[in-house]
């Protein structure tokens, strides 16, 4: 955001000239306003307001999933009468293999999906946040050697290496989303450094350095904050990968441990039944469909707004 | 479509790391054996009880049951073009116990060693020999031991002419061929293909001049594949897939009970599980019939004791049915009236998963908490063999056609410590069968065929009562196959599945 | 001064932006003959938008509207696509501030002229070739057969600032637009850049419209100067007689600059005053 | 999906000083990340708690036959001891055997690798050729129909679990509509009228002359092909769109407008000529990417490619294969990188 | 005040090897403020960073106050000698407000207790009021980002401020009020500067003597004094103060051509 001039015409109300005054009398007015602003450019953008009202809905969905859900989770009724039965009335989205309500399976599956996504995020970014800065920042050997692992991590067969992660530390939704957070910094680990190198020799980090700052204040008080919204915009577009990836762990028996409702392990019981039995699988195929969507629409709505010249 | 003359299969076969005879030990490179070699002797695949020649003509016993005598049938020849000859049996013998390899304790157990082999298997003539074994064993035993793939008769012509180093062609034969077969193994790619062209040498020429196998790994695939006809054989169906193909006019399915069972393996390290009445209680909560009926649909059939249906001695009464309250009142009688938590290594194959699963469900009706643990196989293998499970979840398929294959791992168990040599099935469950491994030991001694089937009996009886094992399904193979397609048998053991005289209209 | 080259009435740059719509340019209006004329004013004062508009190249979302825009006789607004494409280049041209983002960076100097000379003449590549490296002397590089297979990044900004007056007049255009075309480089390399820009105008007659921020340089390089704030035109006058200027924001810049001559402290600071825009 | 960062500096000197030593520096790269990943991969293989003897003998192996593979693997040796003999004999192109398949190791990914690698440069020609073309539409028409549309369908891709879109285009275009041939390489009829040499089914047979089982080939490889070419296509469209629209915004694009160019010429000749130089970095990376061998992919259309192999080997505990597969993967990968930068100097004259 | 004697500044080795400063010595006394000018890429800024550690000294050495400098400098050098930069859109963080900007130098410093008050303080000081506070630069006009710029490196009370161009890149109106702001800190916090800039005027209105520089090395000495009556005894000097002259149609003698 440069300089904007002012609008011409601008029917401001109360409310939003506050949230916009050039003058911000307190620390949080000023950064309200900055989200304000951000919030404005983010909702001029009808496909990323999808995005996060698909992501919103996921939340409310996890968060309620007891009241919503019908039926259990888990246990089936009975095997002979009433196992893959197609969508009905009573069984708004059909049954699985195990006489399972599909539709409160999704429900409670919303859980797994956040969690999934959190922790990765959790976990990897700020792996990759850090290797990247300090690599970057620093430069020299540390830099190369940074770079290096980085480099083998990136050329290891990622999900060769997530499987590879979970046979050592055992099958489980855990184990799984550790390894898929240790294969997924590299990139992001490329992206901050990419970042840092652009901003390291700027005027402003000059600015700091010439007050004496010490290095890790630099790097985290003033590179990672720059970095960070490239990243998390990446990270969002990711998400569809890191939910793909847990549901091809699943889908080799590797992610979560069953009964669990982990949508990618339903889709790989579901292939069993793929061809007379469809919605098996489809139903949980279409739930990471719509929530990858969803965060994809986010990160791209996201970056349009963190991320200016990349929009363009 | 696939050529008039060619068979094509698809199959899940990526299990076959070994086409040497002396060392094939897994399901799809037995039925290659048993279409590609010839052994000693064979049963009749509708009675396995009917022992007959293959390439022996004819056999005696001594009188004190030790030494086998076998004549050659004349004028039979290899594909190479070499006659079959007492030399090339004893070679083989005295090869598969030489190479030690997995299922060379096939033989092995009549105290052939490395050692001895030499002096206890023999040639008397040109079509004659001989082979001695240590104790008077049931004749049935050594017999259905010599039609095991690893007593196939290898072409020793051929094979010396590829040894090195002394490694009796081992590394050579891996992945070739020198049998006599109505096939010829012409061409193996791992992971991929393997083909079966017919015999020239072969006394009953086959009908087809080919038979593809295609490593297809996806069901969905497979099926298909099939239904556009690009297969003539589809044989890694699911339920729900052979049901659809039952429908489909185009198709026919077949199928044969093997010489497999289901189980769940309840390790008596666990303090929970050793309890004889939580034992008991377990064998309860599984529901056998809707099993068998939904999940494992033309896959088993309810079998609860350890001798698959068409073994000698096989009891067929199925005692135990799904029965929550019986289960409740035995686990209050063991103390653990809220139930306990338990968990559950479990290969991660759709099947296995599945009926954990519908176990997982009606173990929790008594408050049971049962966790499964899905897991490779040869991970859960490892830690099976560890002890270090609480339930494995599995399946046994016998060895040979004789009673004791299952007998010997069920019922018997020489030593219960963690140190043991051998790792039966009775001691990865870590229990101490007591008396029933003398009982297993006499069993294998006596000659009368109707007194040892009853000594099989008690024994299955023993193990059913009080053994930590809840065994549930006997396993049946199913194919799908097309109409055109005739003569495909699907035989009691995976090495009987014959395709010798398959053809196609 | 007889029919005028340019003819610009009322030109209005609007952008439709998400916070609202900023009118760049307000209503400016010149005529330009075959002359000098310098456009001067603060940043943002819309004399690039202003530059952009006569030449059709407002980016998107801009929108511009003029009583009239018309160049030799012929109507910039509501001239064909193909029309506006042969003036391009051919008869109006325009020299960029910033050699180092102007000139393509993945193609040699020579390219970029002899595809600017092949865009308007129908001519062969030997010929173009030719008329590049002319071009390029007549720009006074001094070894143009070398300069004319040099990347862009392998020239220093003042080579770079003559080889993007060489292809932009290697159609001899009758009109050159010059925003701020020597506000990168050093001043003594900048005088080197005007002088050839002044030898070219006044050989064959062009008419120049020269944007800068420097008032000292307009008026001593310009025939006439437009003021330009806020978007309008706010004074007109000889370029010689600045120093005289009417408008108190004129004054008021011309004041507010330190000189070697006299040394005024405080130095006068400009006022603004909320009509100047009105 | 990986990055497309691009940071690579370069000086200007005497080319053949230069490319001295970049092939010093490439050799250091590449023995590096080998060396790097063969560590990570072996010591992976040794917590992996799968019993690799096992493996081999099977489980019913009586217990001395089982000692003895264990001390024939060298399993009983301390863990430097054996990753060293593992790197010796490396080094002399040997990798061992593979328990699964008995064949060395080095045959077994010869047969792989070309399978992979077929579909991998099929899916990334298509990705490609569609790819950016879409990209450029959406880029020049920003905010237009044709620009949602390329959005969406880029999303799509990032978004569809390959399975499920794999086995429903078999279901559609192969079960129903009969449009493409099943899973497989080639048909059983045809696959004994060529001999393999590369391994790589249409070059093998085109060079062969067995046009009848070229085309089989293509009947079964356009499928698998497609989807991942559809994959790669969605990320390649999106990054031509954005690194288009940074160009599109640049002075020199002006410039070039206001010589008077045809806009075509300056988006072909101009804007994406500057372009093509991060999408290099970017193509080589999907292309990376898919010549890991896209496991789901591979075991739906039954295709022997490399990442079953390797997927297969790892629950197997064959840890020769894992090796040997990771290594080819990694050289692979630098060697991309190193093409990347080749022309990416190419096409960049600023860092010659 | 600040000693420089025969500083060298050599970038990079083999071929990207760049001697950007060659040989150079100055000194300012307490108090004075002192120019640097020349063409660009003539070493000027490097000579800035050098000093404050920005740049490595190949050779020579840089006191102040009589002290010669550590390297890494050490806490005590940058309460005495801070840096304005040339570029006040590149020099302030974009995501920090003004208020976090100014009390950055105060937390490194460890003065946390009247952080408030001193803020607010500077802001008065280059003619700010407390309602620019918390605005973030974006928020900001060129010309109050530069006294933003101005402010933080006055926070810490230094006794030397180095001057990058500090208002090349800004409008002629928006320069004369930071010259004017520059010319009064001075006098009121007894401050030395050392400026750098490429126009002559603005160094003479500034600075009582100056250097020349060429290429990397100083080409004269001289005064604001000698440039008003046009005698510099260097040739390149005399071109300089031609040029700042503006345009001149008269055929005359071809300046220094720009090094390739
Ligand atoms: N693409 C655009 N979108 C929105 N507003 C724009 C755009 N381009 C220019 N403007 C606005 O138009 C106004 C005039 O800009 P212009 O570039 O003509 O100024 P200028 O006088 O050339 O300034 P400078 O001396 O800084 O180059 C400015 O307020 C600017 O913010
Ligand atoms: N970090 C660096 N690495 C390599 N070379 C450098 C570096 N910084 C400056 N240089 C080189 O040192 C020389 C002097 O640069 P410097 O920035 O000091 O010039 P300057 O006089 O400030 O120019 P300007 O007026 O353009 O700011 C230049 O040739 C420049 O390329
Ligand atoms: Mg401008
Ligand atoms: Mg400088
Ligand atoms: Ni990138």
């Amino acid at each position: 955001m440069t300089g904007a001039p002012l609008p011409l015409a601008s029917e401001s109300s109360g409310m939003r000239a506050w949230l916009l005054s050039p003058e911000p009398h307190s620390r949080w007015q000023a950064r309200l306003g900055r989200f304000y602003l951000g919030w404005r450019a983010f909702s001029r953008n009808p496909l990323a307001v999808i995005g996060l009202g698909i992501v919103i809905l996921l939340i409310l969905v996890a968060i309620f999933a007891d009241v919503i859900a019908p039926y259990s989770p888990i246990t089936g009724g009975d095997l002979r009468t009433e196992r893959l039965l197609p969508p009905s009335e009573t069984y708004w989205l059909g049954t699985d293999d195990q006489a399972r309500d599909i539709f409160s399976r999704i429900v409670h599956g919303s859980r797994v999906t956040l969690f999934i996504v959190v922790l990765v995020a959790l976990i990897a970014t700020p792996i990759g946040l850090l290797v990247g800065t300090v690599s970057g920042y620093l430069g020299g050997w540390v830099d190369t050697v940074l770079m290096r692992i980085t480099d083998i991590f990136l050329a290891f067969p990622r999900l060769i290496l997530a499987l590879a992660f979970v046979a050592a530390l055992g099958p489980g939704i855990e184990n799984a989303i550790i390894a898929i957070a240790i294969t997924s910094w590299p990139p992001y680990a490329r992206i901050a450094r990419a970042e840092t190198l652009m901003i390291r020799n700027s005027d402003f980090i000059a600015a700091v350095k010439l007050q004496g700052a010490s290095t890790p204040r630099i790097i985290l008080g003033h590179v990672v904050p720059l970095c960070l919204s490239s990243l998390i915009v990446r990270v969002t577009l990711d998400m569809a990968g890191i939910i793909l990836t847990a549901a091809g762990l699943g889908f080799l028996g590797l992610g979560a441990q069953p009964p669990m409702p982990e949508w990618g392990a339903m889709v790989a019981t579901g292939r069993n039944y793929l061809i007379d039995q469809w919605w098996v699988a489809a139903m949980p195929g279409i739930a990471i469909f719509v929530v990858s969507l969803g965060f994809n629409l986010l990160g791209d709505g996201l970056r349009d707004v963190l991320d200016p010249k990349a929009a363009k | 479509a696939t050529p008039p003359d060619t068979l094509v299969q698809a199959w899940q076969m990526d299990d076959i790391i070994s086409l040497d005879p002396a060392e094939i030990f897994e399901m799809s490179a037995s039925e290659i054996n048993g279409n590609t070699y010839e052994r000693l002797v064979t049963y009749d695949i509708k009675d396995v009880s009917k022992i007959s020649g293959q390439i022996a003509e004819s056999w005696t016993v001594s009188p004190d049951g030790k030494t086998y005598t076998f004549k050659i049938k004349p004028n039979r020849k290899f594909a190479s073009g070499n006659p079959i000859t007492a030399e090339d049996v004893v070679y083989s013998l005295h090869r598969a116990v030489a190479l030690d390899k997995s299922p060379a304790f096939i033989l092995g157990q009549f105290g052939l060693t490395k050692d001895n082999v030499k002096d206890k298997v023999k040639q008397t003539g040109p079509l004659e020999m001989t082979l001695e074994v240590d104790k008077a064993y049931a004749p049935t035993l050594v017999l259905y031991c010599l039609g095991n793939s690893v007593a196939s008769v290898v072409d020793k012509k051929l094979v010396a002419q590829n040894e090195k180093d002394g490694d009796w062609g081992y590394n050579w034969l891996k992945t070739k061929y020198a049998g006599s077969g109505p096939y010829v193994m012409r061409e193996w790619k791992a992971n991929e293909v393997l083909v079966l062209e017919r015999n020239p040498n072969y006394e009953k020429k086959t009908p087809l001049a080919r038979v593809i196998y295609r490593h297809i790994k996806e069901t969905a695939s497979q099926r298909l594949l099939l239904e556009k006809g690009d297969i003539d054989v589809a044989r890694s169906l699911n339920p729900e897939e052979i049901t659809a193909m039952s429908k489909n006019p185009d198709m026919k399915v077949q199928s044969a009970p093997k010489g497999t069972v289901y189980y769940l393996g309840l390790n008596q390290k666990n303090p929970n599980l050793a309890k004889p009445e939580v034992r008991q209680a377990l064998k309860y909560l599984v529901d056998y019939q809707a099993i068998a009926e939904t999940i494992m649909k033309y896959k088993g059939d309810v079998h609860q004791n350890f001798l698959p249906k068409g073994f000698l001695g096989a009891e067929t009464n199925n005692p135990y049915k799904l029965d929550v309250a019986k289960a409740k009142e035995l686990l209050a009688k063991a103390g653990l009236k809220d139930g306990f938590s338990v968990t559950m290594d479990t290969r991660s194959t759709p099947e296995i998963m599945g009926v954990a699963q519908a176990m997982q469900s009606t173990f929790g009706q008594a408050g049971i908490k049962l966790e499964i643990l899905p897991m490779d196989s040869k991970q859960a293998l490892t830690k099976y063999r560890a002890r270090q499970h609480d339930i494995y979840i599995g399946n046994w398929g016998s060895d040979y056609q004789d009673p004791n294959s299952n007998a010997d791992t069920f019922a018997a168990n020489d030593d219960n410590s963690d140190q043991a040599k051998a790792k039966p099935l009775a001691w990865r469950n870590a229990w101490d069968p007591g008396p029933l491994t003398a009982k297993t030991r006499a069993a294998v001694m006596e000659r009368d065929g109707e007194k040892r089937a009853q000594m099989y009996k008690e024994l299955q009886k023993a193990v059913l009562d009080d053994g930590p094992f809840v065994i549930f399904l006997q396993q049946t193979e199913v194919a799908a196959v097309r109409k055109n397609v005739d003569n495909f048998i699907l035989g009691p053991s995976f090495s009987d599945n014959d395709v010798s005289q398959a053809k196609k209209n | 001064m007889t029919k005028p080259l340019l003819d610009v009435e009322d030109l209005r740059v609007r952008f439709h932006l998400r916070t609202g719509t900023v009118e760049a340019v307000r209503g400016v209006s010149f005529q330009l003959g075959r002359e000098r004329l310098g456009i001067v004013g603060e940043s943002g004062s819309g004399k690039s938008q202003t530059g952009r508009a006569i030449l059709g190249l407002t980016p998107p979302p801009g929108e511009v509207k003029a009583k009239r825009l018309a160049f030799d006789g012929i109507d910039l607004l509501t001239a064909s696509k193909k029309t506006l494409r042969t003036l391009r280049g051919g008869r109006i041209s325009m020299v960029m501030q910033d050699p180092k983002y102007s000139l393509n960076p993945v193609m040699t100097i020579g390219e970029q002229i002899i595809e600017a000379y092949q865009a308007h003449a129908k001519a062969g590549r030997g010929e173009a070739r030719d008329r590049a490296l002319a071009m390029l002397e007549a720009v006074k590089m001094r070894d143009p057969g070398r300069v004319f297979s040099l990347y862009p990044h392998e020239v220093s900004g003042g080579m770079g600032q003559r080889a993007m007056i060489a292809m932009m007049l290697v159609t001899e255009p009758d009109l050159l637009i010059a925003d701020e075309p020597t506000s990168a480089l050093d001043v003594t390399v900048s005088m080197e850049v005007l002088r050839i820009l002044d030898e070219l105008v006044t050989e064959r007659g062009m008419g120049l419209i020269f944007i800068s921020h420097d008032l000292k340089l307009v008026s001593s390089f310009c025939d006439r100067v437009l003021v330009m704030y806020a978007g309008r035109v706010v004074e007109e006058l000889e370029a010689k007689n600045l120093r005289e200027a009417q408008h108190p924001y004129t004054q008021g810049l011309m004041r507010c600059l330190p000189t070697l001559a006299n040394d005024v402290r405080p130095l006068p600071t400009l006022n603004r005053d909320p009509s100047w825009a009105l | 999906m990986a990055s497309a960062v691009m940071n690579r500096g370069g000086g200007h000197a005497s080319a053949l000083r230069s490319s001295l030593k970049n092939i010093a520096q490439f050799v250091i790269v590449l023995m590096t990340t080998l060396l790097g990943l063969a560590a990570v991969t072996f010591f992976i293989g040794r917590v992996v708690p799968i019993d690799p003897v096992i493996a081999i003998v099977g489980d019913r192996a009586p217990p001395q036959v089982y000692e003895r593979v264990r001390q024939e693997l060298g399993l009983d040796l301390p863990l430097i001891q054996q990753f060293w003999i593992y790197l010796k004999k490396a080094v002399t192109g040997d990798f061992g055997n593979s328990v699964l398949t008995t064949n060395p190791v080095l045959t077994d990914i010869a047969n792989a690798f070309p399978a992979t690698l077929e579909l991998a440069t099929l899916g990334t020609l298509i990705g490609v050729i569609l790819g950016i073309p879409l990209g450029i539409l959406a880029a020049v028409k920003r905010g237009s129909f044709i620009d949602q549309f390329v959005r969406v369908l880029g999303l799509a891709g990032y978004s569809i679990p390959i399975f499920w879109l794999g086995l429903m285009g078999l279901l559609v275009f192969y079960a129903k509509l009969g449009w493409v041939a099943g899973p497989g390489r080639i048909d059983v009829t045809y696959s004994y009228l060529y001999t393999p040499v590369t391994n790589i089914v249409l070059l093998d047979t085109a060079m062969q002359g067995q046009w009848d089982a070229f085309w089989d080939a293509v009947s079964h490889i356009i499928l698998p092909a497609c989807l991942l070419g559809y994959f790669s296509l969605a990320y390649i469209s999106r990054m031509t769109r954005s690194f288009m629209l940074n160009e599109l915004a640049q002075e020199y694009v002006i410039a070039a407008r206001v010589k008077g160019l045809s806009e075509m010429r300056v988006i072909w000749r101009h804007a994406l000529r500057n372009a093509a130089v991060p999408l290099v970095t970017v193509i080589a990376l999907s292309y990376a990417n898919l010549l890991e061998g896209s496991v789901l992919t591979e075991t739906i259309f039954a295709w022997p490619g490399l990442g079953q192999y390797i997927t297969n080997s790892l629950q197997n505990a064959d840890m020769n294969a894992v090796l040997g597969g990771t290594l080819v993967i990694g050289t692979a990968f630098v060697l991309l990188n190193l093409v990347s930068d080749l022309l990416y100097r190419l096409l960049d004259p600023r860092t010659r | 005040m600040l000693d420089i004697q025969n500083l060298n500044v050599v970038f990079g080795t083999g071929r990207l090897r760049v001697e950007a400063v060659k040989n150079v010595s100055f000194h300012v006394e307490p108090g004075a403020a002192y120019g640097l000018v020349g063409e660009s890429g003539s070493g000027k800024s490097t000579v800035l960073r050098a000093i404050c550690g920005l740049a490595p000294i190949t050779s020579g050495r840089v006191l102040v106050d009589g002290k010669e400098v550590t390297t890494p400098r050490s806490k005590a050098f940058y309460r005495t000698v801070q840096m304005v930069f040339q570029d006040p859109y590149a020099s302030l963080h974009p995501r920090h407000t003004v208020d976090r900007t100014l009390s950055e130098p105060l937390a490194i410093h460890g003065e946390k207790k009247d952080a408030e008050a001193r803020i607010l303080q500077a802001l008065r000081e280059v003619g700010l009021g407390p309602s620019f506070r918390f605005r973030y630069p974006h928020q900001l006009s060129g010309g109050q980002r530069q006294r933003i710029a101005i402010a933080r490196a006055l926070i810490l009370r230094p006794k030397v401020l180095l001057l990058d161009e500090p208002t090349s890149a800004l409008d002629a109106s928006v320069q004369a009020e930071i010259l004017n702001l520059l010319d009064d800190l001075r006098r009121r916090l007894g401050l030395t500067y050392i400026l750098v800039s490429h126009d002559l005027a603005v160094v003479a209105h500034l600075c009582e003597r100056l250097l020349v520089m060429q290429h990397g090395e100083a080409v004269e000495e001289t005064t604001a004094d000698a440039l008003r009556s046009g005698d510099a005894s260097n040739a390149y000097t005399r071109s300089l103060i031609h040029a700042s002259q503006g345009f001149t149609r008269v055929a005359t003698q071809p300046a220094q051509a720009p090094a390739a």
